[in-house]
């Protein structure tokens, strides 16, 4: 299956600055069904995990609070060309979804 | 006061002379009025919408467009597209050079039709003629398949010709009249917000100016966490001033495209866009 | 008669309002003419003191003329999104037995369709003046 | 680096995670600070400690008016040393505490993510460094109403 993720890296002096979308409804548990009236449960993204050439080098815990589709960019370090750095997240139902994408 | 401004009304009317002009001086009337009402906005930046004049919005809507939230629905409308019906053709088959960067030409005047054709209307057509069931025009499918073949058509610019036909000009003619034609409980009529008072505050938003609209649609608006179709727009803006929307896709919708694509004749299709 | 008056009263207040400020709120000026369009629907004779039946058959008739009105605003594709609602409030209030408060429901939607029946004929000409020259 | 403040807040689990595959940091999801009402004990929840310091060495970058409360782009960096986390707090949403992220050396302190605002609020970031918190805020105001919102 695809990846939810779309993920763009640009490489500058050995920074890579990594942006990513995520597919994800980010539910906060407070909004109602607009036609059954009934409370939709909270749904979101808890945890994204940052890997640069398999390491961890981020780790982000997210709340509700984080927009629909979320946005998310950050820079990482001592990279070039080659390396392969990983996005993934686990959501408060378990559900994950991750992606890979090689620095040019 | 108001007898005043009506005795003055009155008195415009006279010497404004033929009130069905032909459609290119209402374009050039038409951009005329806002490069004067904001000098200082270039005409290829109202292809942006609101963001053309509202410098605070247009940083966010820059931050946004960093990585828009519509690339999730142009890959789901490129997958859509390239998914073949059941009789094994596909839109490429329905569509000029199989479907990609022609978002411009819509829409057209169909003179074997005798109305006019929008994209998304094209997009129905093309499945009823292939046996498949229509789609919803307002949002759904139907935006991400318009929105992926409006993302191979940026850059291109509106070419539209009204043609010679009575009919033709008939359609541009409804479609004009509906955009200044008051209406709903409001009493307000579309030129009212986006041409006599764009730029202007509505509560806490900043109206968009007409010159540019049908360019980016559809749209991901943050209101609707999702895509929709001009259409879809129309209906807000008509509940918004409290009329009763007309069908999306149905004849009046379809000749006001007709007519608000012809003011921004010239322009540069930019869509899917981002909207607040 | 009286929906050309209230249409034209419209009609003037759109005209002059818009454009003329900095900061025009515009939605205010709107709000104006529905509270004008409110106070007079509420300045309609209330009620008269009466047995039940007849005003059931007096809410009947002004219920009618609201739901005929406003289909006619419908077919002219003028109709109000605000008239359906008092329609619905109206025929609840009667299905309760609140024929006061039914027919001054059914009043405002029959006030309302036929302003919207007279801005779609005042519409028909004049949105002329208003396009850009 | 990383580890540290796990140690601080739970040391079972920081070696556990010395042990197994480093996903398995992934089990310490502050949920308790998430839940907390008050901006200060979600800090407390998430740091230990709710007492931060300003600091003209974090920018913070957020819009003075919202466009839609739903989605305000916001971003954090910092040139404190040794910054180990980054968390943004909106005062005023029902949980402040929005979204915390642990840094390594392997990364640059900034951080960019779009987030939802109930109301105008001060939205406060917060950079843990050295065991210490220091922090920097701006009022983003949210405005509702009009055809757009």
């Amino acid at each position: 299956m695809a990846s939810g993720i779309r993920i763009r890296a640009k490489l500058e002096d050995g920074v890579a600055e990594v942006k990513c979308l995520m597919k994800h409804d980010m539910e906060t548990g407070t909004r109602k069904d607009a036609k059954t009236g009934e409370l939709i449960p909270a749904h979101y993204i808890t945890d994204v995990t940052c890997e640069h050439n398999g390491k961890v080098v981020m780790t982000a815990h997210w709340g509700p609070a984080v927009s629909k589709n979320p946005y998310f960019a950050f820079k990482v370090k001592d990279a070039k060309p080659g390396d392969v750095i990983k996005v993934s997240w686990v959501d408060n139902e378990g559900a994950t979804d991750s992606v890979e994408e090689t620095l040019e | 006061m108001k007898r005043v401004s009506l005795l003055v009304s009155g008195l415009m009317l006279l010497v404004s002379g033929p009130l069905l002009a032909d459609p290119e001086s209402d374009r050039l009337a038409f951009v005329n009025y806002f490069e004067e009402r904001f000098p200082d906005v270039e005409l290829e930046a109202y292809v942006n919408g609101v963001y053309a004049l509202d410098e605070a919005s247009y940083e966010q809507w820059l931050q946004i467009e960093e990585f828009p939230p519509y690339e999730l629905a142009v890959e789901d409308g490129e997958e859509l597209f390239n998914t073949p019906f059941a009789n094994g053709k596909s839109y490429a088959d329905c569509f000029d050079n199989g479907g990609i960067g022609i978002r411009q030409n819509y829409p057209y005047f169909d003179a074997d039709r005798g109305e006019v054709v929008t994209l998304e209307y094209a997009i129905n057509l093309c499945r009823e003629a292939n046996g498949e069931e229509p789609l919803g025009y307002k949002k759904g499918a139907i935006a991400s398949i318009s929105a992926y073949m409006a993302y191979t058509s940026r850059g291109n610019r509106f070419e539209m010709t009204i043609p010679d036909d009575p009919r033709a000009l008939a359609a541009y003619n409804n479609g004009k009249q509906y955009f200044y034609s008051k209406r709903g409980q409001l009493n307000f009529s579309c030129a009212d917000c986006h041409v006599n008072n764009a730029g202007m505050h509505i509560r806490a938003d900043k109206l968009s100016p007409s010159l540019g609209h049908p360019t980016h649609f559809p749209v991901y608006r943050s209101k609707w966490g999702e895509l929709g179709t001009l259409h879809r727009r129309f209906d807000g803006c008509n509940k918004q001033v409290r009329a009763e929307p007309l069908p999306a896709q149905g004849e009046d919708y379809r000749d006001l495209e007709y007519f608000l694509t012809y003011m921004s004749n010239g322009m540069e299709t930019n869509g899917p866009g981002a909207r607040k | 008669m009286k929906r050309y008056i209230l249409a034209s009263a419209l009609v003037v207040v759109g005209v002059t309002g818009c454009g003329q400020r900095e900061e025009a709120d515009v939605m205010r000026q709107s709000e104006a003419v529905v509270a004008e369009a409110k106070k007079d629907a509420e300045s309609q004779p209330p009620a008269k003191p009466a047995p039940a039946v007849s005003m059931a058959e007096e809410f009947a008739e002004i219920y009618q003329n609201a739901e005929a009105a406003a289909r006619q605003a419908r077919e002219l594709k003028y109709s109000w999104t605000s008239t359906a609602p008092l329609l619905e409030a109206a025929s609840k209030a009667a299905e309760a037995g609140d024929y006061e408060k039914a027919m001054q429901l059914a009043t405002e939607a029959l006030l309302e369709a036929e302003t919207a029946i007279g801005q779609a004929e005042i519409q028909a000409t004049a949105w002329k003046q208003a396009v850009v020259q | 680096m990383q580890l540290q403040r796990r140690i601080f807040l739970s040391g079972a689990v920081a070696i556990s995670a010395l042990l197994a595959v480093p996903r398995a940091l992934l089990a310490a999801y502050p949920a308790k600070a998430f839940e907390q009402k008050d901006p200060g004990d979600a800090l407390k929840s998430l740091f230990g400690s709710a007492e931060h310091s300003p600091s003209d060495k974090i920018t913070l970058t957020a819009p003075d008016i919202a466009e839609n409360g739903a989605v305000v782009p916001i971003s954090v960096a910092t040139t404190i040393e040794g910054a180990t986390a980054i968390s943004v707090i909106v005062e005023q949403n029902p949980q402040p505490l929005v979204a915390s992220f642990d840094l390594t050396p392997g990364t640059a302190a900034d951080v960019s993510t779009r987030i939802k605002m109930g109301k105008t609020s001060n939205v406060i970031a917060v950079v843990q460094a050295d065991g210490k918190l220091y922090s920097t805020s701006k009022e983003v105001k949210v405005t509702i109403g009009g055809c757009g919102g």
